[in-house]
Order: structure tokens, then C-alpha cells, then sequence
């Protein structure tokens, strides 16, 4: 259990909601393994699985509406196994094994 | 002269004697709603349902505000308005509804959509206020308010077949105490692009999605009252519905007050003075609003 | 003569506008939603919220059945009634609103209690139907009849600050075929002791509470009939609501059809010639009902 | 991981409503041990669990308004894990470390 250095990939669910999983292709949960270590060999945390999503999984062309200034745009609130990233330390918060990642775009309608 | 003994009248115990006897209201959570004054924001999908239940429970004053008129595309979903009051003023249309339902309760109409000239004037009289409205201006402008005049906020919005819900603010203790629930700017401190913001009328929405979240504003708001304004124990959380997704509902950990809130912080910038000036400028803050073919 | 083009009349696009553009709903679940029959049984804290958004959304036929007249102490949950409608049947009060909101639809009324007498022929005219019932007795004979029916029913209760609901029946295949969904049986094959049983009057009911669950009801009915009858793919599963817990909502998988269920197997003894003949007492078998200091 | 014959207790939370938490002095969640083995040295189930909390947690005489012949009454639905207990097992699943077990009774109001 301890010794964990061999494995090289992480698997977690991202879910999209809000409108969101129309950038991506309509999918609202994706199960997938993400890179254990980012491109400076540190452990991948949310600011790498946000990237890795734009360049990888969204089709959209439109990025902005996803990503701004390198990192989620306003108005889309990020939640780490149903908590508030704020509350886990932001986009660098270390990825676990298992976790889930919500995307949720804020709703304006009434 | 003799002392009145019933604290509450005899139709009153007829008529809400079903809630009365929980435990959750009691007599004293009956009186709590009776000498209370609550303002819904916006009488469309939200507010209709959520206005119907205040009233239905005995709230004593309940305040709409809202300036468009009824049109039919609003009722398949906003159940206090009908075909035959098409045209009329939102706010009048709901009264009459809200009358028939309970004569009791004392409404007070606002035939305009809200400002910063206006807001803190008329939420000031009142306990609890409803963010039933549908733009992202509004939403800043009603929170920074609650803010201000120490109010509780239930927000609620709703798109599609979807719905969120957070009761912001509460406690509603002053800019500056941590203790303070955390208010829409802790959450969101800046707005949304403008190219990302959808209305109801171009995205659509469902009305038992929305009039689902409308009732449950309705539920929080009793909640506040009964047990006393300035009581609140419940951790801030966002409760997400999703009509189409299993489970449908998920309930969300929120933040607590934002150390360097623009608005309920000890470093505000957002205070009565630059409310009242109009040097906020909701709508230019949150981008002109044209939503095209965004999300 | 010209041939019709459009499949919507003028107004119902503009009536119907903010769903219709929604790709879950569609011109096709409008037409879907235009030619089905919806029958609410119980036109009390369910059955108000639930038939005024069928009503909404197009439901081209709603029948209502219910043999209470309207009280005052209904009128802080049942928001289809009205202050000056006390002693009114429940079920002409209610259609006097919901004619006001939605005047293109077709309403029925019943101003009867259900009994196993009538309820095949009346079920029979429907394609789905809402248990918004209050007794054991009802709620068994109401699943029964959609049973040897084939309809699906969308059932909810609530009691004092909880809600419970269930889509059953659904789809709803015959008797004998596994792939249908649970009936109430399969879930609760004996009912419970009558001591147990608490009615809203004894045990008191939030009114949020129970409108939460009955616009919940006009959601599921929504969903199935613009999905199309039959086409199911959803797994059987119960929603509890609590108000007063964190997280409020809990969504539970269910049981798919019991293999020897006396309703929906094919051991089935609950037929069609048994229900009519009155041999199956649903008051008997659920106990005589006197709730006293009980749950 | 698989010598777990040492341990002799069970960490469980069992929670109750409906209405039935005023059989069990208005608590809604207990978070309690259960002794991993029953009377006869079985591995504790749910029908153990259902003994022991008429027993020795519940203060309210009226135990035939919880269970009746020896399981719970009819009207009462047991929830293992979010799951009708019927998916697993009914009161012969075994109890397993960390299980949430939810006792719902039926509500009938409207
Ligand atoms: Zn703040
Ligand atoms: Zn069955």
C-alpha cells in the first residue's frame, strides 16, 4: 500500500453540468485515468487536469468559454468530491485516486 | 379591558393547524411568520411558486417587485399568473392569485425592476429576501444589498432542466465577521462573460424544474423564520438538480466568508456610499447582455 | 382545401415556446404531451402543485379525482384552492384554476372517493396516473389497477418535513414480464400495521414540503410521456426528501419486479375479475384506520 | 487486509427515518460498533443488527411499531448502502465495515 512509485495513471471521474457538457460533446461523467505526474514531473494536481482537458477531451472551439487566463472562467464553480475547491486548495489541489471532479457552470435563468 | 389570551386568532389555528402542530414551527414559529416581512425578487418561474408558499404558510408581509407584464410564453410555468391577465403587470397579476390563496397576509406591490437607486430603500423592510430574478446584474446587485443591510439571501436560478439553490449571507452578521455565512461574491467574485450567460427565453427551461427550486426557496425561507433570523447552524451548501441526471439531486460544501471579499469582507470596497452613488455599475461589471449562440 | 403545415396552432408555439425549444422535450414530446391523458388521484398537497404544471406544459387531457370538499386547513399547502372556495368540491375548486391558467386543456372531473368499484373503467381513459392519495388502501389499489392496466404510475407521499416518491409500473409491461418496473407490491408486499399510519391532519405536513414532491410528480410525468410510454431505460428508484437533514435529497435503488409478487408475476392473484368483484378489500386488508399516538 | 479474524467489532452508521427516529429518541444517525460475530459466532447481519437495536438502542416500548415476527414491519424499507436491502441479500447480508443502513418508513400523507 505504501509503495506506490509504479503506478503511472490516475483514475477519477469528471462530471460537467450547467450547460457545460455541451462543450463537451454532451457528456456529463467521464471515467478516465489522468497522468500521475505533469509535464515537470510533479504530482498532477486541477490546474493540469484543466489543461489536460482543453487540449484533450473538449471538441469546442470555443476554449474561452471553459478556460480563461489559464485557469476555469468565471462563473463555473469546480468541486472536489462535492466540496468547493476553495475548501481543498484550489487548482492545486493534488488529484487521489478515485476523486471526483464537478464542473458546474452557474445558472442565471428564473 | 380584557387581556387577549389565544396569541394567535381562531381562523389562524384553523388554518394552519397542520403545520402548528410540528414540532419545527410550533406556536412560536407561527408568530415568528406572522410578524415577518419577506421580498421576492422577480415574479416569474421562481418567484411564482416560492410567493404561493409564503403566503400559504402566513408569512405577514410579503413584498414583490418586478417590472414586466405577463406574457403567454410565461405560463407554462409561472402558475400564479393566466390567460386572461396577459399584458398585466407581473406584480398585480401575482397579488390577485396570492389574495384568493390567502387574504391574510399584506402585499406590497413593486411595479419596477430593481436598481441600486431603489434597492437598499426597499430591502430595508424587510427580513428575508428571494433572489428569484435571471440575470447575473441582478444577482451581484441583491446580494451586495443583503450584504449591507444584514439580511439572509435564498438565491435560486434555474435553465433547461436544471436548478441551483444556495442560501447566502446567513447568518447575516456584519461585513467583516467570519462568522458570517459567505455571500455571492465569495462564491462568484467575478461575474461571468457575458458570451457565457444564457436566459430562460433562449435556452428554455422546464417549469416543474423551476417551480421545484421556487418552492424550495419557499422551504428555506420558513426555515430561516421559524427558527429565528441570526440562528442559522447550517454549513453554506449548494444544492444542484439536474431533472435528467441520476441521482438528481447533489448537495455541495461551500466556502465560508472570503477573506478578501469585495462585498462582506472587513476590506470591502462595496459599501452603502458606492452602492447609493451608482459608481457600481452592475451592468457594465457584468458585461452587456447579449447571449448568442453561447452556452 | 390546404393541407395543415404546421403541427402546433399559432398559439401553443407561443405558449409552449420556452420548452418546445429544448432538445429533451421538442415538437415531438409537445405532440406527445397534446394527445395524453394524465389522471391525478387526490387533489389535496400532491395533487395541486402537480396538476397545475401538467397543466402547464400542454397535458392535452387531465382528469381529477377526489371526493373532499376544499377546507381552510388545506390552504396552506393545496395551492389550486382558494380562501373563497372553502366548501367547494376539491376537484371543480381546482378546476377553476387550472381552466385559468391553461384553458386549451381538457379537464375531467371525478367528485368521488376512488374506489376498486370504479377505478379500472376510470384508469382505463388515462396513460399515466399520479397517486397523490393519502391511505395504504388508496395507494395499493392504485398500483393494482395500473397493473392489470398496463399504465405507469408516478406515486409520492409526505408527512410533516419528509417526502417520498417513486415512478412504479414503469414501463409498463404485462404481468409476468420481468422487464417491467416494480409495482408497489413488489416494494411493500403487506402493508403496514394500521397503528403505524399517520395522516397529514395527525401528523401535520410542511407545505413546501409536499409541494416539492407533487411538482416532482409533474416532472416524472412529464419526462415519461415526451420520452414516449413504454420506453423506460431508467432504473426503479425512490427519492427521499427530508427538509430538515443534510443533504435533503437521497435517491435509493429499488428492487426490480419481485418473481412472486401477488400483483405484477406471473403467480399474479390479483386479476382483473378480483378487483371487480370487490373480493379484494383494500380497507380490510390494510387495517381499519385509527391512527392514535403512533408513528 | 486478509487476517481480519482479530478484529471483534464492526464501525457502522444506521440511520432512521420516515418517522422512525422518534422510536429511537429523535436521532436520524448513530454512528456505532457492532460486534463482528453474533450469538452463535456467525458473522453479524443485518438481522442481528436489527435484534440489537431493539435491544439495546431503542428506549420506546412500542417494539411492534419496528419489527414484527422477528424482522422489521411491513411499511419499513431497509436501504443498505442506498440499495433495497432486497438487491442485497435481505437481513442475511453479512455486515461489512463502514455500511450505512438506513431504515425508511413509508409515508402515506398527501
Ligand atoms: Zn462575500
Ligand atoms: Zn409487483
Amino acid at each position: 500500500m505504501s509503495a506506490a512509485s509504479s503506478e503511472d495513471v490516475i483514475p477519477i471521474t469528471v462530471e460537467f453540468s450547467g450547460g457545460l457538457e455541451m462543450l463537451f460533446s454532451n457528456q456529463r461523467k467521464l471515467d478516465f485515468s489522468i497522468a500521475a505526474k505533469d509535464e515537470s514531473g510533479l504530482n498532477s494536481n486541477v490546474a493540469f487536469l484543466v489543461r489536460y482537458l482543453c487540449d484533450n477531451v473538449m471538441k469546442d472551439p470555443r476554449k474561452d468559454l471553459f478556460v480563461l487566463d489559464d485557469t476555469v472562467r468565471p462563473g463555473i464553480l469546480v468541486l472536489i468530491n462535492d466540496a468547493d475547491w476553495e475548501l481543498e486548495g484550489e487548482d492545486k489541489y493534488e488529484i487521489q485516486k478515485g476523486d471526483n471532479i464537478l464542473f458546474v457552470s452557474t445558472l442565471h435563468g428564473g | 379591558k380584557v387581556a387577549k389570551i389565544w396569541p394567535l386568532d381562531k381562523h389562524e389555528y384553523r388554518r394552519y393547524g397542520r403545520q402548528l402542530i410540528m414540532s419545527e414551527i410550533g406556536l412560536t414559529g407561527q408568530l415568528r411568520l406572522r410578524s415577518s416581512a419577506v421580498l421576492v425578487v422577480g415574479v416569474g418561474g421562481l418567484g411564482c411558486p416560492a410567493a404561493a408558499y409564503l403566503a400559504g404558510a402566513g408569512v405577514g408581509t410579503i413584498g414583490l417587485i418586478d417590472g414586466d407584464t405577463v406574457e403567454e410564453s410565461n405560463l407554462h410555468r409561472q402558475i400564479l399568473h393566466s390567460t386572461e391577465r396577459v399584458d398585466m403587470a407581473k406584480v398585480d397579476s401575482a397579488i390577485a392569485s396570492l389574495k384568493s390563496l390567502n387574504p391574510t397576509v399584506k402585499y406590497v406591490p413593486y411595479h419596477k425592476r430593481l436598481t441600486a437607486e431603489i434597492a437598499l430603500d426597499i430591502f430595508d423592510q424587510y427580513d428575508v429576501i428571494l433572489d428569484c430574478t435571471d440575470t447575473p446584474a441582478s444577482r451581484y446587485l441583491i446580494s451586495d444589498s443583503c450584504v449591507l443591510l444584514e439580511k439572509p439571501l435564498v438565491s435560486a436560478s434555474a435553465l433547461r432542466t436544471e436548478g441551483q439553490l444556495m442560501v447566502l449571507n446567513n447568518p447575516p452578521l456584519p461585513a467583516g465577521n467570519a462568522q458570517g455565512g459567505p455571500c455571492y461574491r465569495c462564491v462568484f467574485p467575478k461575474p461571468p462573460p457575458a458570451a457565457s450567460v444564457v436566459s430562460c427565453g433562449d435556452g428554455g427551461i422546464l417549469g416543474p424544474v423551476v417551480g421545484t427550486m421556487g418552492v424550495l426557496q419557499a422551504l428555506e425561507t420558513i426555515k430561516i423564520i421559524t427558527k429565528g433570523i441570526q440562528r442559522s447552524s447550517e454549513p453554506p451548501s449548494l444544492l444542484l438538480f439536474s431533472a435528467f441526471s441520476n441521482p438528481p439531486f447533489r448537495s455541495i460544501r461551500l466556502r465560508t466568508r472570503k477573506a478578501k471579499c469585495s462585498a462582506c469582507s472587513a476590506q470591502a470596497t462595496v459599501t452603502r456610499e458606492a452602492l447609493e452613488s451608482g459608481s457600481l455599475d452592475y451592468v457594465q461589471f457584468c458585461g452587456a447582455v447579449s447571449p448568442i449562440d453561447a452556452l
